[in-house]
């Protein structure tokens, strides 16, 4: 599966991260995979991210694990500090919950802690994001509670060129990197990555240039926010829009130098609004660029609320294009 | 101080009409997920209907029930009705949870089912805390916690059993061990032969029973009820049985060993079950088939009735988050 | 100890909390009390906030704990769900990491997710901050994460007086109330509470008042933010400081009534900055003030680092009374 | 495949001779900080020297350790230096970790001293990934996890037992069961009798040994690290022992049995090794005196040194928190 999805034109997330993995452990033997069902005895993961691996690289390489997510987090850290790369899937990004001790007060920790003696090069593979129909337990967007904790790194890519560049670059990346997948949309396909591509940790993308606006976002929603862009464009509003993909280190650079143009500020993601990281990324805007705002910088988040099952509030949970465009309206209001 | 007499036949007549409840809702389910009248996600529980259907012929109504995303069987068991659990499972306001919380979520406190966790391990130290309340409040309940075989790995596991057996909780850890945790077989995630011997580490009974079976079933459920009602404390039981369907409806099931899938169908326990209550004279064919029929037409009804039902309005996303409504 | 704190006229943190504790167990047989070490056979907790408890109302309502705080939280969630309101110690924030799960997933959202018919009434108690020499792992301020979660309150008193009101009034309330002490204080004295004085959930208390700038606050070190008032007083500047006291719901009517006065607003906290809780505040009063602030929004926070061991850098860890200070300056130039 | 030889002579004088450091050093910190000197929480480990002694004994240099706050014993045994280890917990620059981990947090992998936590539980789940990086790269090393008995009760013992055991990982959870955690004594936390039965749970051998017998020690350490090296997997080791201080240097220990204390201390291994090794001949009490002195003289410099390192400027508050250096 890995050598063809950089051959192929077209390609699904989940491919593209397979490839990203694969192209990894043909090149360095150091990289490890470790999860629930990760291995292809268990069919590759639940959907299949990691199919193939371990019939490729060995099952001492691509391990299956019990569900036992500190355990999982431990083995991972520990292979760290001797000198290995290991991918950690923790299935859902809410089974963090349970290994927070490892990924918060070790993984991230023990390069200061130690001063400099260790460190813990691995990532931690995690889906989530509403659409499943899975309800309060499957769903949260727990970005900000990784990015308010020093000494881990959080990707959260959009598309699959993105997708297998930030693998890539995190796999290769010295210090703990929390990369999240979106699952409703792992089966979405985008133009294929070419081979060894790769996304540097921090740097954003202007993937739709603007004038009057600029929407700064992650993670699948960025889709939404391009098609919020183009129903303002018909109401003759120019949007710019900034896939962060790094949301620590975010790329200040690169949303600065848009709002130098623009002017204007919305910030969107699938995660709770409250003291999410739209909320540092406002307070960091409206302070630079005090007294050159021509708007408040706007936030677009989930309500504060666990995420419902049934189906109509689902739909209405996370913000929508239509939300957006509105909200980007009023920024010009 | 507990005999150990298995289930007399009014009991095990009683027994059936949960199984037979529990399979038809499972059949049906899959049949309108698949006619695509319903969209959500199913973890069904086919293969597993006698060891709820015996644990709450042995619990009264209101003790309590901690169960998990694979818990429908359980919940009917313990006598959540079929309109409002249709209703919730699609999503709609007559729902158990007005729809908010549907199908690992079900809650229905009237008969005790208190919690569905969509977690790995989390029904038990919650399990534990309604037990600790049901002491201190002497009302001579008890809690069952229902969890999977996977679930026995994980740290809730090992802090609940622990806890329960330190503090004599009147609580029964019921493990459904059907040998498959997700894509994962229980040899590949479970580093001990038997489940219930790990409840020597915590000086607890553990007792392995074919779940199967609803005569050792019944034995085995009654001791440990017995026992935590008395003040005796916790039981582990490893109810042995086997998942007939994939993790979650629609998965292709690959990673399930083909001969032992098939064996386990092949001895599928609810036909089992129904020709020996007949063989024994508990209750004639047409008993059966007409229990079986009327429960085809409550389940006929509670789908219509769930599928007639509204869904909830826009404002139900931010009601129910704190007693004061919408905060922050 | 619990009747004389409040016949004393100066009583600690400790004592405050213990007096609330034993008042609403004596008042209201539903209140529970566990946690590592709490009883009296293990001296009433690691720095005695418990001590007593057990030996007046019984080990049946104050039990001491395995070290498991899965299950201690599971144990306080399922008492909740049949009608209790327990006290759950987790001894310090740090070590809520292994119980996220149960706090997060379940406490936040149980009541949502039954669509109202079961409510988690519980308090978890936890201690945290900085000043006892303890390094990387035992002194982090995890509000923002809490926050982030709805579903959840959170609190975290200055001073005794609102040590006890807000205990009272978080064991009286519906819902699960992280309620945050501050160790290195926890000696520190204050004026005593009347008995039964409670402190609503959600309203900040303006501890001085002042007419340039706004220092909103909580938990500790509101009182160096009153020290760097006092600073620049001397200068000149008149600072009002608001304890929010409660961190969700925050004040905001509070915090925007003293803002329509100063129009200038420095948020403090101990936790790291970024991401942290004063990103939601700054942005939410950048926003509501838009145009009407006579400066950006100031945020300070510890750095984006780990709780050093050291001395000198541990003292330097969390914002002085003299940053502070420099801030609120910063804001007139 | 192992013997089953106790620690020959010169075996048993190298384990006395880390007893004896680790017996004064333990001694001196106390000092140290009574006499206002140092500021610093303190977990006196006094009355468990000869577990890591022996262990360490049995261990290459090259093994792997992950300890935890409680652990200095750990650490100095496996030959951190003092110097290093004294800067360290005085948080000066020339410490293991520059000043900025401190005694909870002491690292030091030229002796393959990888982690020392301050979570409890938290060192097992760490030392099984060291340990399969170890069986992948087939160097032959061996990790070891350190913990206490209030650990065993925790999530993180389980969850690591079990992948330790299905992976059959080269290494060796050691638990030093001092018969409290905190404030609370062994039978108010743990439900089972001995902590080592714990083990049949993962179908993995577990011993209890008498933890301050440093022949009995020397025979369980050795057998669990020739399992693991062969790779035959790993094994639990319940070393009983106690602690003699309280918790946490200072506190007023008035939660602990007073009768069990005596009894402990007047059981104080240390003398009594040093006593057998003198009427065993394996050393003469010159000998052992001199030694003595020697650790003396060297933790007298050690102090010395630390006291007089510089402290780490402020610029470190936001190094090392990424590779790169301050982020966000
Ligand atoms: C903490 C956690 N980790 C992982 C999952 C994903 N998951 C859901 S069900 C499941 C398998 C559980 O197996 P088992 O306990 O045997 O129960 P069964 O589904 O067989 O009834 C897994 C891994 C989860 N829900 N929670
Ligand atoms: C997860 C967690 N909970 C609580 C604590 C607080 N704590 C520190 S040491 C300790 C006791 C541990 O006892 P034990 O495992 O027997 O080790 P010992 O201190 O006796 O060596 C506790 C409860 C902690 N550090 N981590
Ligand atoms: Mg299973
Ligand atoms: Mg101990």
């Amino acid at each position: 599966m890995s050598e063809s999805a950089t051959k192929m034109k077209r390609v699904t997330n989940i491919q593209a991260i397979n490839a990203a993995i694969a192209d990894a452990m043909a090149e360095d033997d150091m990289v490890l995979v470790l999860g629930e069902d990760v291995a292809d005895p268990e069919e590759g993961g639940v959907i299949g991210v990691t199919k193939g691996l371990s019939s490729r690289f060995g099952e001492e390489r691509v391990k299956s694990t019990p569900i036992a997510e500190q355990a999982i987090i431990g083995a991972a850290i520990g292979a760290s500090l001797v000198g290995f790369k290991p991918v950690a899937e923790i299935m859902l990004m809410n089974f963090t919950t349970v290994a927070m001790d490892m990924i918060v007060n070790h993984a991230a920790k023990l390069r200061f802690m130690s001063g400099g003696q260790t460190h813990v090069p691995m990532v931690v593979r995690t889906m989530t994001g509403v659409g499943m129909g899975s309800g309060g337990q499957h769903a949260d967007y727990l970005e900000a509670w990784f990015a308010h904790s020093a000494g881990l790194k959080v990707v959260a890519p959009s598309n699959p060129a993105d997708a297998y560049g930030l693998m890539r670059a995190a796999i290769n990346d010295p210090d703990t990197v929390i990369y999240i997948e979106n699952l409703p949309s792992a089966w979405t396909q985008g133009d294929a990555p070419e081979p060894g591509h790769v996304v540097p940790i921090g740097t954003a993308k202007v993937v739709k240039e603007g004038s009057d606006v600029t929407i700064v976002s992650y993670s699948r929603i960025v889709n939404d926010a391009l098609a919020a862009a183009a129903m303002v464009e018909e109401e003759g509003i120019s949007v710019e829009v900034i896939d962060l993909r790094t949301v620590v280190p975010w790329d200040k650079e690169a949303v600065f130098a848009s709002l130098g143009k623009t002017g204007r500020c919305c910030v969107v993601h699938e995660a709770v609004a409250q003291f999410g990281v739209g909320a540092e990324i406002a307070a960091v805007v409206s302070k630079e660029f005090y007294g050159r705002l021509k708007a408040p910088v706007a936030r677009l988040g989930a309500p504060y609320a666990p995420v419902p099952y049934s189906k109509p509030l689902e739909s209405a949970y996370a913000p929508s294009a239509r939300q957006i465009a509105d909200e980007v309206i009023g920024l010009m209001a | 101080m507990t005999d150990n007499a298995g289930p007399d036949g009014p009991t095990q007549l009683e027994i059936y009409r949960r199984v037979a409840l529990l399979k038809a809702n499972d059949e049906r389910s899959r049949k309108v997920i698949l006619a695509g009248r319903l969209v959500m996600p199913y973890y069904s529980y086919r293969g597993q209907e006698i060891i709820p259907s015996v644990m709450s012929a042995v619990l009264n109504d209101d003790d309590y029930l901690v169960t998990i995303y694979r818990g429908i069987h359980d919940m009917l068991a313990k006598g959540m009705p079929l309109k409002d659990l249709w209703a919730e499972v699609a999503g709609r306001v007559d729902g158990t949870c007005k729809g908010k919380g549907g199908p690992m979520h079900l809650t229905y406190p009237k008969k005790g089912i208190m919690v569905t966790t969509g977690i790995v391990g989390s029904s038990m130290p919650i399990a534990n805390g309604i037990a600790w309340g049901s002491r201190i409040l002497k009302n001579g309940r008890v809690a069952v916690a229902t969890f999977g075989d996977g679930a026995s790995n994980i740290g809730a596991f090992h802090e609940s059993l622990n806890l329960a057996s330190l503090w004599k909780l009147p609580v029964i850890f019921l493990c459904q061990n059907n040998l498959y945790g997700e894509h994962t077989s229980y040899e590949r995630a479970t580093s001990v032969k038997r489940i219930a011997d790990r409840a020597a580490g915590y000086d607890m009974p553990g007792v392995r029973v074919d779940g199967n079976d609803p005569i050792a079933m019944f034995k085995a459920a009654k001791q440990a009820v017995d026992r935590a009602r008395a003040g005796e404390g916790p039981t582990l039981i490893e109810a042995m049985t086997f998942r007939f369907q994939g993790h979650v409806f629609g998965d292709a099931d690959n990673y399930m060993n083909k001969a032992q899938k098939a064996a386990a169908v092949e001895a599928d326990p609810v036909p089992i079950f129904r020709a020996r209550l007949i063989s024994e004279g508990i209750a004639s064919e047409d008993e059966l088939a007409a229990i079986e029929a009327e429960i085809e037409r409550q389940i006929d009804e509670a789908v219509e009735f769930a599928l007639a039902s509204p869904f909830p309005e826009l404002s139900e996303l931010t009601t129910d988050v704190y007693a004061e409504g919408p905060a922050a």
